[in-house]
């Protein structure tokens, strides 16, 4: 198991003012596994996703990402491990296209410096133009290829959150961090949405996935993990969790 | 360029960069209104060598760049330049008028204008030095053997004269007891007054220009020291008496002779002086401050010197310049090859404030007199 | 259309640049070198603000790096060329220096600090035996390559421009690649470029330099061209004109440096003119050079907030009324 | 109460609504659907009056409360604070009758608003609309980032005001099987116009309806 | 150590003047989001106001109530160019009140000349444990804590104070509560125009005031105002605070030509301290 995990995150806590938002979680992702967090409203998970992206820093434990210790590296240097992150809320880059947004996502496994740009370096040119290439392949993907040439912040807050994955794509990542990426959607671009993450689980991808809507999550999830109050009350196949009385007295109760 | 031969109906073009806005603002402003108020009286006598004269101003916004845009935008147009007073900008364009050799009277104090002497460039005002000298003579007569001295640090005016003082000092048998220099936007002076009194000095002298004058002064009688404060002649205008008030009374300021004119014994000086003070007050309304004084004063060297040399031509009136002894408002002028600030230190009065006027000591007047009795 | 347009368009304005200095005389080419370098250090200033987001308040500080570096290595014998090229290294290592600890800082904050580091950096320069005090640094020699002198204004103007034309093209290339699009990105959310890969740390101490680069190259020409430098040169107001220049010419934009910096330049100068003819009464330099530079540059900003370049291109704006 | 005709509202060039015709009666909960960009979020801000329409006019009849697109609180007030601000033009200042309904929010009064969860925010702006005390509401977005629970919870409350006090609502919402759970009528948007417009569960068994907001979601 | 006291003393009162420069920042950028570089100019407005009426022989407390109206007025007028049209960016609001800064300068010297004037203040000083302090400093001192006081109040414990803060934190969200965003911007920036002008007649009897005396006044207040991010007035209290003592405490002992760069470098370096406890990810939340 320790060999094949691509995540492995343990006892891992950080509080916010003396309350605990996260405290002492371990969990491990396997390579190639979806594996889904869920959880009430202010659980914990958004934060644990910034804990394992290094956007906020761990006040205990260890996070090993293919067999790195990562928690102290910089956000940026997760990113060029194979971390990508699809956030709550929309961070798009204004004043940009959406094409150039998402050729942000490259960034981390390109190499052209200021040097080579500000010279024009042929070799930089042809770099330009495959990542421009590529941009559009995951525009494609997430089904925005005709706003190619929008700029990004006018776009609806649906697309700019479709803006997001195909940015994230673009980075061509080990590790994709969803979070509530079906919010906001209707059925038919749900439909759309569970079929890319299927496509991207049979490419191998491993996925850590936060959501809502249970059906959504219940479909695509090898395994579900629950938080309530920071910390991890349940872990399991989906049908194992459902059926949890933790699970449901926390957190599906009320719903179905 | 005006040559004698282009006929006498061409006026004769003079020069003037000063700051119009900025922070020299009152300053430049001065100096412009009496550079203005001679050449009207110069050509309301006829003008010089049968031809008008005419200003070109500039404004250098108290900004070295801007004095050097100026510059080379009237540089071909005039045959004699009057420049800025601002010591950064005159010390920018004086190398560019050194180059062009163009006759150069410079209203700003810096010493550095004369070390070393460029041929083009002539000082008007007393330098720093002088008035450092002039303080410590008067400070040896009042039997003063300990002084606290308090400069600006951002002032080049107040910087040299520090520096001459501390030179100077053991000469006059004076020990500096305090030190202590302070910063143009300082805001209060409390811990150079209390230094003052924890030491034996017995008066303080006061380096500085523009507001800390006033506010020094002002927070100075609030603090209830006893130690005499002295003031050099940057405080010797109606831009610090009137802040002032009443606070200003018995204190002692330095000045040019111009600004004590009333005081002085009749005679060649006291009617240079009169003979500016007296339209310049009619039209503005206040007496001549010191910078309209060095305005004036620069104005008749110039003209003096075209007179001199009958001819516009830039060599000639250099040449002239070198030779020049003229008394004017700021006192007798005595430029030569090695000496191109021309003035002494015996044409600076050391005043006390009396009901709001500057009054000369009794030192001074004794002073004065001697000296402008010598000149005739 | 377009794509005869603007190689056209690039290729007029290259011939202007080329053929004013020829037939200008002194008092004019003053002006139009003053107003080059002053589009060098906006062009940098623009690149900081408008594409990375960073507000600089100091950099004039860096001007004044350029033109130190210069004027004490010509000073001390060292050939001018040599001098003027130090001049955009030194002012970019001390960008370096400084930056590592400041761009911690964020936007207002790092505007003070800049701030505050332009009046640290003149007060010392007034202070120190080596940079002449508050006097500063005369009598500079002119620039001069093997035995060609630049004696002529003109020469200063080649100079100008084509430092101006190698900073607008690297500016240029840069905004539009990798690392320019990590700058705009950096610029919205740190956040979120720094999951995408981008070491924001070290990109904005980058472009900090970068824009110190230009702001040094146009200190080091200016040095040369005025033969003086001292503190009162650089002035605080001079870097908050910059960031004016910056705006009126419109943030994100190439050409905005370059516009902005001749819009004020020339107004500038023309009311002064206008205010120093003979006649004009005493307060006249004051009230037109304040009143009416600030009222234009009040309409300006009002009724263009974009800046003169995108207002002139007349895309049209899409932003909603909200 | 709200009675919207011919109304055109572009963004430069562009245009968001397209002549959009339609009402909503006093106590009548109506949904309101549409893809990505169908000009939604543009009308709940035209209705807000936070927009200007090119043409057209909008008649309000009562109290209007918004909860925006995207929560938009005020990120550095308190909870407290942003719920009393709610109150603006009903003057009620006490949000005590919020925490009844959303106790976590009782929990969290003091946090600044800015640090909140993406769902504790989303209750935040519920309960800010709420205490304006509104006779007509605009949502946008109600489930949007909420846990189920939650979800289920708001809706009960809103179908209670709906009841009681003739709360009149216009209902945003993705989640097509809860807008009709809710709503007796709905409209569909598209591109800035009207495509389909009626009882919801005559909607429902539209089949381009249903695969459009109702498929994905599998149970 | 009556030394000591004295430079605190003295220090304290300096900044004390510049945080009242730094309240009418903190004021109107809390509400607007804008960066007020005219404020130095209400100082100034005041300041000239009160020495001609006072010169004009008006009583004491009347001129300086006139001055300090005047002032209001000045921002109110400010704030109309600033934020009074639609859709202009803070960045382009500030480059207004620039621009209205540099047309004072205009309107200053018809009406008042370029020469600077100064007013009488409280005469004399207090001897405090064997310090010396003016009491016009007592004054600037005993006003400023009282501004601040109110100004915290007002900010932290009224609804009004809060819809105010409101308006900056999400102009948006401000509309859709219904909160009127640009009378409150011009509010503000008529309170920030009067707190200006308090400055300008608190300080004007200290320093002589002229046209351009707003530079140096917005400096150090731009300083103080920063350190309290330009939101919070308690810590902007306490940046002038500190930039006062620390350029007292130089000058006492023995940096007197150093004192800007001792106080702007401690500022710096505090700012630096406290930014890097803060992550961008909590300064980017919504
Ligand atoms: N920067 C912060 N400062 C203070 N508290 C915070 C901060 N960030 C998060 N919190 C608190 O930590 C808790 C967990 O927040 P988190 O965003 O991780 O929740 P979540 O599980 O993602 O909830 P949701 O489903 O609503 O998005 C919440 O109560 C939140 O208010
Ligand atoms: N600020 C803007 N400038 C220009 N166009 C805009 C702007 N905001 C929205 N639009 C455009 O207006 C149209 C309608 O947008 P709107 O936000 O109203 O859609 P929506 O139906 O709410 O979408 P979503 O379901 O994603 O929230 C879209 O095409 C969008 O691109
Ligand atoms: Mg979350
Ligand atoms: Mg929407």
């Amino acid at each position: 198991m320790p060999e094949e995990s691509a995540l492995s995150v343990s006892g891992v806590s950080r509080s916010f003012g003396g309350v605990y938002a996260v405290r002492d979680v371990s969990l491990s992702v396997a390579d190639g596994e979806v594996c889904a967090v869920i959880g009430p409203n202010g659980a914990g998970k958004s934060t644990l996703f910034n804990l394992i992206t290094g956007h906020l820093a761990a006040e205990h434990g260890q996070i090993t990402f293919h067999g790195h210790r990562v928690d102290r590296l910089a956000p940026h240097r997760r990113a060029r491990l194979g971390m990508s992150i699809v956030f709550q809320a929309a961070r798009v880059f204004g004043g940009m296209t959406v094409r150039e947004n998402v050729m942000v996502g490259s960034h981390g496994r390109t190499r052209a410096g200021f040097v080579s740009a500000a010279l024009r370096l042929p070799r930089h040119r042809r770099d330009e133009r495959e990542i421009a290439a590529e941009a559009d392949v995951a525009l494609e993907r997430v089904g925005l290829a005709e706003w190619a040439d929008r700029p990004a912040d006018r776009l609806p807050i649906g697309q700019q959150r479709a803006l997001q994955l195909a940015r994230a794509l673009c980075a061509r990542p080990r590790l994709l961090l969803l979070d509530e990426p079906a919010s906001g959607l209707r059925g038919e671009e749900r439909e759309r949405l569970a079929s890319l993450v299927e496509e991207l689980r049979a490419g191998g991808l491993t996925i850590l996935l936060i959501e809502h809507d249970v059906a959504f999550v219940t479909r695509l999830a090898d395994r579900i993990v629950v938080l309530d109050l920071g910390q991890v009350i349940a872990d399991g196949p989906p049908a194992e969790v459902r059926a949890d009385p933790l699970v449901l007295a926390a957190y599906l109760g009320q719903a179905s | 360029g005006g040559e004698q031969g282009s006929g006498s109906a061409d006026p004769i073009k003079v020069g003037l960069i000063v700051s119009l806005t900025g922070n020299y603002t009152p300053l430049g402003s001065e100096d412009k209104k009496a550079v203005e108020l001679a050449v009207e009286q110069v050509n309301a006598q006829g003008g010089l060598l049968g031809r008008k004269v005419e200003l070109v101003t500039r404004d250098d916004k108290t900004a070295p760049d801007q004095g050097i845009v100026a510059y080379n935008q009237i540089k071909g147009d005039i045959d004699a330049l009057i420049g800025p007073v601002f010591s950064n900008s005159a010390l920018a364009v004086e190398p560019l008028a050194q180059r062009d050799k163009m006759p150069y009277l410079s209203l700003a104090p810096a010493q550095e204008q004369v070390e070393p002497i460029k041929s083009y460039i002539f000082v008007t005002p007393a330098l720093s030095s002088m008035y450092a000298e002039r303080f410590l003579q008067y400070i040896q007569a009042e039997g003063i053997k300990t002084i606290a001295v308090g400069w600006d640090s951002k002032s080049a005016y107040s910087v040299s004269g520090h520096e001459s003082m501390v030179a100077l000092a053991p000469k006059y048998g004076v020990t500096i007891a305090v030190d202590e220099p302070y910063e143009t936007t300082t805001s209060d002076f409390s811990p150079l007054f209390t230094h003052v009194r924890d030491s034996k000095a017995e008066a303080l002298v006061f380096w500085g220009s523009g507001a800390p004058g006033v506010t020094a002064a002002k927070q100075y009688v609030a603090s209830g020291l006893k130690t005499p404060l002295f003031l050099t002649a940057s405080q010797a205008s109606k831009l610090w008496l009137e802040p002032m008030g009443a606070a200003a009374e018995g204190m002692t300021v330095q000045s040019a002779i111009g600004v004590v004119g009333d005081h002085l014994p009749d005679g060649k000086q006291k009617q240079v002086i009169e003979q500016m003070a007296k339209p310049y007050q009619d039209k503005h309304g206040y007496p001549p401050p010191q910078f309209a004084q060095d305005g004036y004063s620069a104005s008749l060297l110039l003209f003096e010197a075209i007179r001199k040399a009958n001819s516009t031509d830039k060599t000639k009136i250099q040449q002239a310049l070198e030779k020049m002894d003229l008394i004017t408002p700021n006192g007798r002028f005595r430029y030569s090859a090695t000496d191109h600030s021309g003035l002494s230190p015996e044409y600076i009065s050391v005043n006390t404030v009396k009901n709001g006027q500057f009054v000369p000591t009794e030192w001074a007047k004794e002073q004065l007199a001697k000296t402008v009795n010598a000149a005739g | 259309m377009t794509r005869f347009v603007r190689p056209a368009a690039l290729l007029l304005v290259a011939a202007v640049t080329l053929v004013l200095p020829a037939t200008l005389d002194d008092s004019a080419l003053a002006v139009y070198i003053l107003l080059g370098l002053a589009a060098i250090v906006t062009a940098g200033v623009s690149l900081l603000m408008g594409y990375a987001g960073q507000v600089s308040l100091g950099q004039g500080a860096f001007y004044a790096i350029g033109a130190y570096t210069a004027a004490l290595l010509s000073l001390g014998g060292v050939p001018p060329l040599v001098g003027l090229l130090a001049a955009p290294v030194a002012a970019a290592v001390f960008a370096l220096v400084i930056g590592t600890p400041l761009l911690r800082l964020r936007g207002h904050h790092l505007a003070f600090a800049t701030l505050a580091m332009q009046l640290i950096l003149l007060s010392l320069a007034g202070q120190l035996e080596f940079t002449g005090g508050d006097i500063g640094l005369q009598a500079i020699p002119q620039f001069s390559l093997g035995s060609f002198e630049a004696s002529g204004a003109a020469a200063y103007a080649y100079m100008t421009w084509a430092g101006l034309a190698v900073v607008m093209l690297i500016t240029h290339n840069v905004i539009s690649s990798r690392p320019g699009r990590a700058l705009r990105a950096l610029a919205t959310s740190e956040t979120a470029a720094a999951s995408s890969g981008i070491p924001v740390g070290r990109y904005k101490l980058v472009v900090f330099a970068l824009s110190a680069t230009f702001a040094g190259l146009a200190g080091g020409i200016y040095c040369f061209y005025t033969g003086y430098v001292a503190p009162g040169s650089f002035p605080v107001l001079i870097s908050i004109q910059y960031i004016v220049m910056a705006v009126v010419g419109g943030l994100g934009t190439i050409w905005g440096a370059v516009v902005g910096a001749t819009a004020i330049t020339l107004l500038v100068q023309g009311l002064d003119r206008l205010a120093s003819l003979p006649g004009m009464p005493t307060y006249a330099p004051s009230v037109l050079s304040y009143a009416v530079y600030a009222l234009v540059l009040i309409v300006v900003v009002l009724f263009m907030p974009r800046g003169l370049v995108p207002a002139l291109s007349r895309r049209p704006d899409r932003r909603p009324r909200r | 109460m709200i009675e919207v005709q011919d109304l055109v509202v572009s963004y430069g060039t562009a245009t968001a609504l397209d002549h959009l015709t339609l009402t909503v009666g006093e106590g009548e909960m109506v949904a309101l659907l549409g893809p990505n960009g169908a000009g939604k979020s543009t009308l709940a801000n035209t209705l807000a009056g936070i927009i200007a329409p090119a043409s057209g006019t909008v008649r309000i009849g009562g109290r209007l409360a918004l909860i925006p697109e995207g929560r938009q609180l005020f990120p550095d007030l308190s909870v407290a604070d942003n719920l009393a601000l709610g109150g603006w033009r009903s003057g009620l200042r006490d949000p005590s009758s919020v925490y009844e309904l959303l106790p976590r929010l009782a929990e969290l009064a003091g946090r600044r608003a800015g640090v909140l969860s993406g769902g504790e925010q989303q209750m935040v702006a519920f309960g800010r609309a709420m205490m304006s005390r509104p006779e007509v509401l605009v949502v946008d977005e109600l489930s949007l980032g909420l846990a189920p629970g939650v979800t289920a919870d708001l809706a009960a409350h809103l179908a209670e005001l709906n009841r009681s006090q003739g709360l009149a609502v216009l209902l945003i919402e993705q989640n097509a099987r809860l807008a009709f759970e809710l709503c007796s009528r709905a409209y569909v948007l598209e591109s800035g116009r009207l495509v389909t417009e009626g009882a919801c569960a005559e909607l429902a068994d539209d089949p381009r309806v249903a695969a459009a907001y109702l498929g994905g979601a599998v149970t | 150590m009556s030394a000591f006291l004295s430079y605190l003393l003295n220090g304290l009162a300096v900044g004390c003047a510049i945080a009242l420069i730094a309240s009418g920042l903190v004021t109107i950028h809390r509400v607007t989001g804008v960066v007020n570089f005219a404020q130095g100019t209400f100082a100034v407005v005041a300041g000239l106001c009160t020495s001609s009426l006072l010169g004009l022989g008006f009583p004491h407390g009347l001129s300086e109530l006139a001055a300090v109206l005047a002032a209001a007025v000045a921002g109110l007028l400010t704030g109309l160019a600033a934020i009074g049209k639609r859709g202009t960016t803070p960045l382009a609001s500030l480059i207004v009140t620039l621009g209205v800064g540099v047309l004072a300068y205009a309107v200053e010297i018809v009406l008042w000349g370029d020469q600077p004037r100064s007013a009488p203040g409280l005469a004399g000083s207090v001897t405090v444990a064997g310090a010396h302090i003016q009491t016009q400093h007592l004054l600037v001192i005993g006003v400023t804590a009282a501004t601040f006081v109110l100004l915290a109040l007002f900010f932290g414990r009224t609804y009004l104070g809060k819809a105010l803060t409101a308006c900056a934190s999400n102009p948006y969200a401000a509309r859709v509560v219904g909160i009127d965003v640009r009378r409150m911007g011009l509010l503000a920036f008529a309170l920030g125009g009067l707190l200006g002008g308090i400055a300008g007649v608190l300080v004007t009897p200290l320093r002589p005031i002229s046209f351009d005396t707003d530079v140096t006044l917005i400096v150090n207040g731009f300083a103080a105002a920063v350190f309290g991010a330009l939101t919070r007035p308690v810590i902007a209290l306490f940046g002038a605070l500190l930039l006062g003592v620390a350029e007292t405490m130089a000058a006492g002992y023995g940096y007197g030509s150093h004192q800007l760069e001792v106080a702007l470098g401690l500022m710096i370096i505090v700012m630096i301290v406290q930014a890097g406890r803060r992550s961008a990810i909590s300064e980017e939340t919504v």
